[in-house]
């Protein structure tokens, strides 16, 4: 049985299938969400120096791994895109980078709120959240280039270009960010998750983690649709298909 | 981890503030995205509708 | 080859002659940024003495990249960046004789002044010569990955604000091992890790920016 | 061997043209006519490889130019709407960029004697800026008469602004390239009396190709 997996690499075969699978995946999401908060809040045991403020590390640690996750997943279509040429690709990369931009922020966003009732500042100079944050600006930057240039084709191109210089430089920010948090604070100052990874905590972001992939895949089907729909607004099938909703 | 208690369980040893607005606004971000999406998919069906429906009139 | 390469960088360093008043610019820039941070942060010896290396490589970031836009914008308008797309040499040399005119304008000048401007700041003797290797390795870096963004936003309205959110997170690497690089030498440690670090950026942008820089020229041009 | 096949451009979500085949041995001389925007330069630049086409593929001597690329940009010359002239460098100046650029090694005695026939005799050491906007074209020109080893000339409207003789003068100037067995293609929209062998014309409205 081989399945010509080319035939679904054009929009318009594309578009009912991701249609199709984008449900299956939300609801994914929402059962792995449910397993995992419920590791987190009835199973996981009180930390002994954190307290019940640790239980933010289900949220922000998942989303720290989404982020950077989604970086890579959208470099890749975005490369893939640039090397076949081929118009969905491009579509996906644009469709998966607001959702890891999405992340990123839950990242910051959960980062600041955990440092505060540890360190007393909404905002802890640590090396991963710094990386975090340059992180954001790479996905506002890719989001900002793509809205600049009118020509869907070319925004698909030179935003697969900064993706993929972007992605190289991941790595490079992190350890530059690493090394500069050493250089001036020494390493007493970091978010490293909870000293002691209890197997239950550990277990509750695995599914948390699983939880938000099965939803950033539903996210970008959805929002691929959207693009399809709007890159392909003059195909044909694109109004028979309007014609069969009416 | 059992809670004595519901309100033990929402007073999250006093630092309810900071757990629970962390989860309410991601999961307030994640609905909302998805709430976006399908809104933004209803937005362009609508202008396509439209569209045709003017590009029928004028054929007519 | 050569011969495009020397041809390129002769023209556009003539170009730059012949309009003295943008070369100035980005020198200018730097001084004054250079110079505000006193006024703002108040005129403390340790004080700036310890903020000077970070003031300093902040404002050469900027000062580039205040001129990236020129790079290509004017040989879009007039059509010379299509002759060069179909010249006889690869487009990775031209792009890189660019690199190194818009350097030679834009990014020496910053390195030899960066040392007058850090006595403003009562650097201490031995640092200087510090910085201003750092600076001598790292602005090179600074225009090879500003010219991907200058490329990437060609023709673009907004241009200008764009290329900066493209490229100053592409920066951060060489501004941190930069600025450390003075940090470490004024604590009195080694300073060869940092500028091997600073040369092996320089060499790793040196082999991977201008394919991106050509690739985005030839997107751009369409 | 110029050969295009089955040609396919969208410019702004609109197919220009689709489905053309054309194929232009050595002595050839093809003038795309058409109304304005049925997308003369949109072909032009896709012979060239500066634009690259929705579908269909352009070959020259069989290999298809994405993959030659310098190999192929070496025999050609482009001269599109846009002089590629420099404001603040010379005519000389600018002659010369163009024509290392383009791979020849051209001195600037050359390229003043080029000028010099191009009717800009006094006016090579002259900023471009200065010139009038029919002299700067003739600057674009003077390359054509540099690169007659080139075996083939893409031009885009290359009469536009030019004064009767400078028309002449070009016109002369492609027949006596194309009797060498060189290949051009061009868009005018004035009609030109070019003698050539073999003279074709292709209609982008009509998609008709007649000799």
């Amino acid at each position: 049985m081989n399945v010509n997996w080319f035939k679904y690499s054009s929009p318009q075969t594309f578009f009912p299938l991701a249609g199709a699978l984008a449900p299956w995946f939300l609801s994914a999401a929402l059962l792995l969400g449910a397993v995992g908060l419920y590791l987190g809040f009835f199973v996981a045991p009180t930390d002994a120096q954190q307290g019940e403020a640790y239980r933010i590390i289900f949220i922000h640690v998942p989303a720290a791994w989404m982020s950077m996750f989604l970086y890579v997943v959208m470099a890749f279509w975005a490369g893939v895109g640039l090397v076949l040429n081929t118009r969905l690709s491009g579509m996906m990369a644009s469709a998966v980078a607001p959702t890891g931009a999405l992340f990123s922020f839950i990242a910051l966003w959960t980062g600041s709120l955990r440092g505060k009732p540890t360190w007393g500042t909404w905002w802890v100079w640590d090396a991963r959240l710094t990386s975090e944050l340059i992180l954001l600006f790479l996905y506002f930057g890719f989001m900002a280039l793509q809205a600049a240039i009118d020509d869907p084709r070319r925004a698909d191109k030179a935003g697969a270009v900064l993706a993929l210089v972007g992605v190289i430089n991941v790595p490079i920010i992190y350890f530059s960010v690493q090394w500069w948090n050493t250089l001036h604070q020494g390493a007493s100052v970091s978010l490293k998750s909870a000293p002691t990874m209890a197997a239950t905590m550990f277990a509750g972001m695995i599914v948390m983690a699983l939880g938000f992939w099965m939803y950033s895949i539903a996210a970008a089907l959805l929002r691929v649709r959207c693009i399809i729909l709007e890159r392909e607004r003059h195909a044909d099938w694109v109004a028979q298909y309007v014609r069969t909703l009416k | 981890m059992s809670w004595g208690s519901w309100g033990d369980f929402f007073a999250m040893g006093g630092y309810a503030l900071y757990v629970w607005g962390s989860y309410a606004v991601t999961l307030g971000l994640m609905v909302a995205e998805v709430v976006l999406l399908v809104l933004r998919k209803r937005n362009i069906l609508e202008h396509l509708g439209r569209m045709r429906g003017a590009a029928r009139r004028v054929a007519l | 080859m050569l011969t495009a390469l020397r041809c390129v960088i002769y023209r556009d360093l003539l170009l730059a002659v012949r309009r003295r008043a943008d070369v100035a610019t980005a020198l200018l820039f730097f001084v004054i940024v250079v110079s505000l941070f006193p006024l703002g942060v108040g005129p403390e010896a340790n004080l700036l003495r310890t903020i000077a290396p970070g003031v300093i490589w902040v404002a050469a970031l900027l000062a580039s990249m205040l001129s990236l836009g020129r790079m290509f914008s004017a040989d879009h308008a007039d059509g010379t960046l299509e002759q060069m797309l179909l010249s006889a040499t690869p487009l990775g040399v031209i792009v890189v004789a660019k690199v190194i005119a818009h350097w030679l304008v834009a990014g020496l000048p910053l390195v030899l002044i960066a040392p007058v401007l850090a006595l403003q700041f009562d650097l201490p003797q031995p640092l200087l010569g510090v910085l201003t290797l750092s600076l001598l390795l790292g602005t090179p870096v600074l225009s090879l990955v500003g010219a991907i963004g200058a490329a990437l936003t060609l023709g673009l309205r907004g241009g200008g604000v764009l290329v900066s959110l493209l490229v100053l997170p592409l920066y951060v690497p060489v501004l941190i091992i930069g600025a450390g690089t003075v940090d470490m030498a004024a604590a009195g440690l080694g300073v060869e890790a940092h500028f091997l670090l600073l040369a092996a950026f320089l060499v790793f942008a040196g082999v991977f920016a201008p394919w991106a820089i050509a690739a985005a020229l030839r997107i751009s041009a369409e | 061997m110029l050969e295009i096949a089955d040609l396919e451009c969208v410019r702004g979500g609109r197919t220009l043209f689709s489905g053309l085949s054309l194929a232009l041995r050595g002595g050839e001389l093809l003038r795309v006519a058409g109304a304005n925007g049925s997308g003369k330069t949109s072909l032009l630049r896709i012979v060239c490889g500066l634009l690259s086409p929705a579908h269909g593929e352009v070959r020259w001597h069989g290999g298809n130019i994405r993959s030659l690329r310098e190999e192929y940009w070496k025999q050609l010359v482009y001269v599109g709407h846009s002089n590629a002239v420099k404001d603040d460098l010379t005519a000389t100046e600018n002659l010369v960029v163009a024509c290392t650029l383009a791979g020849m090694k051209v001195e600037r005695e050359q390229a003043c004697t080029a000028l010099a026939r191009f009717g800009l005799a006094g006016r090579e050491a002259l900023p471009a800026k200065v010139l009038s906007q029919g002299q700067q074209r003739r600057v674009a020109l003077a390359r054509l008469l540099l690169s007659e080893a080139v075996p083939l000339w893409v031009l885009d409207e290359p009469f536009a602004a030019l004064d009767a003789t400078a028309v002449d003068c070009v016109e002369t100037l492609i027949a006596q390239h194309v009797a060498r067995g060189a290949t051009v293609v061009f868009t005018t929209h004035q009609e030109a009396q070019i003698a050539a062998t073999v003279a074709l014309t292709i209609d982008l409205d009509t998609r008709a190709v007649s000799c």
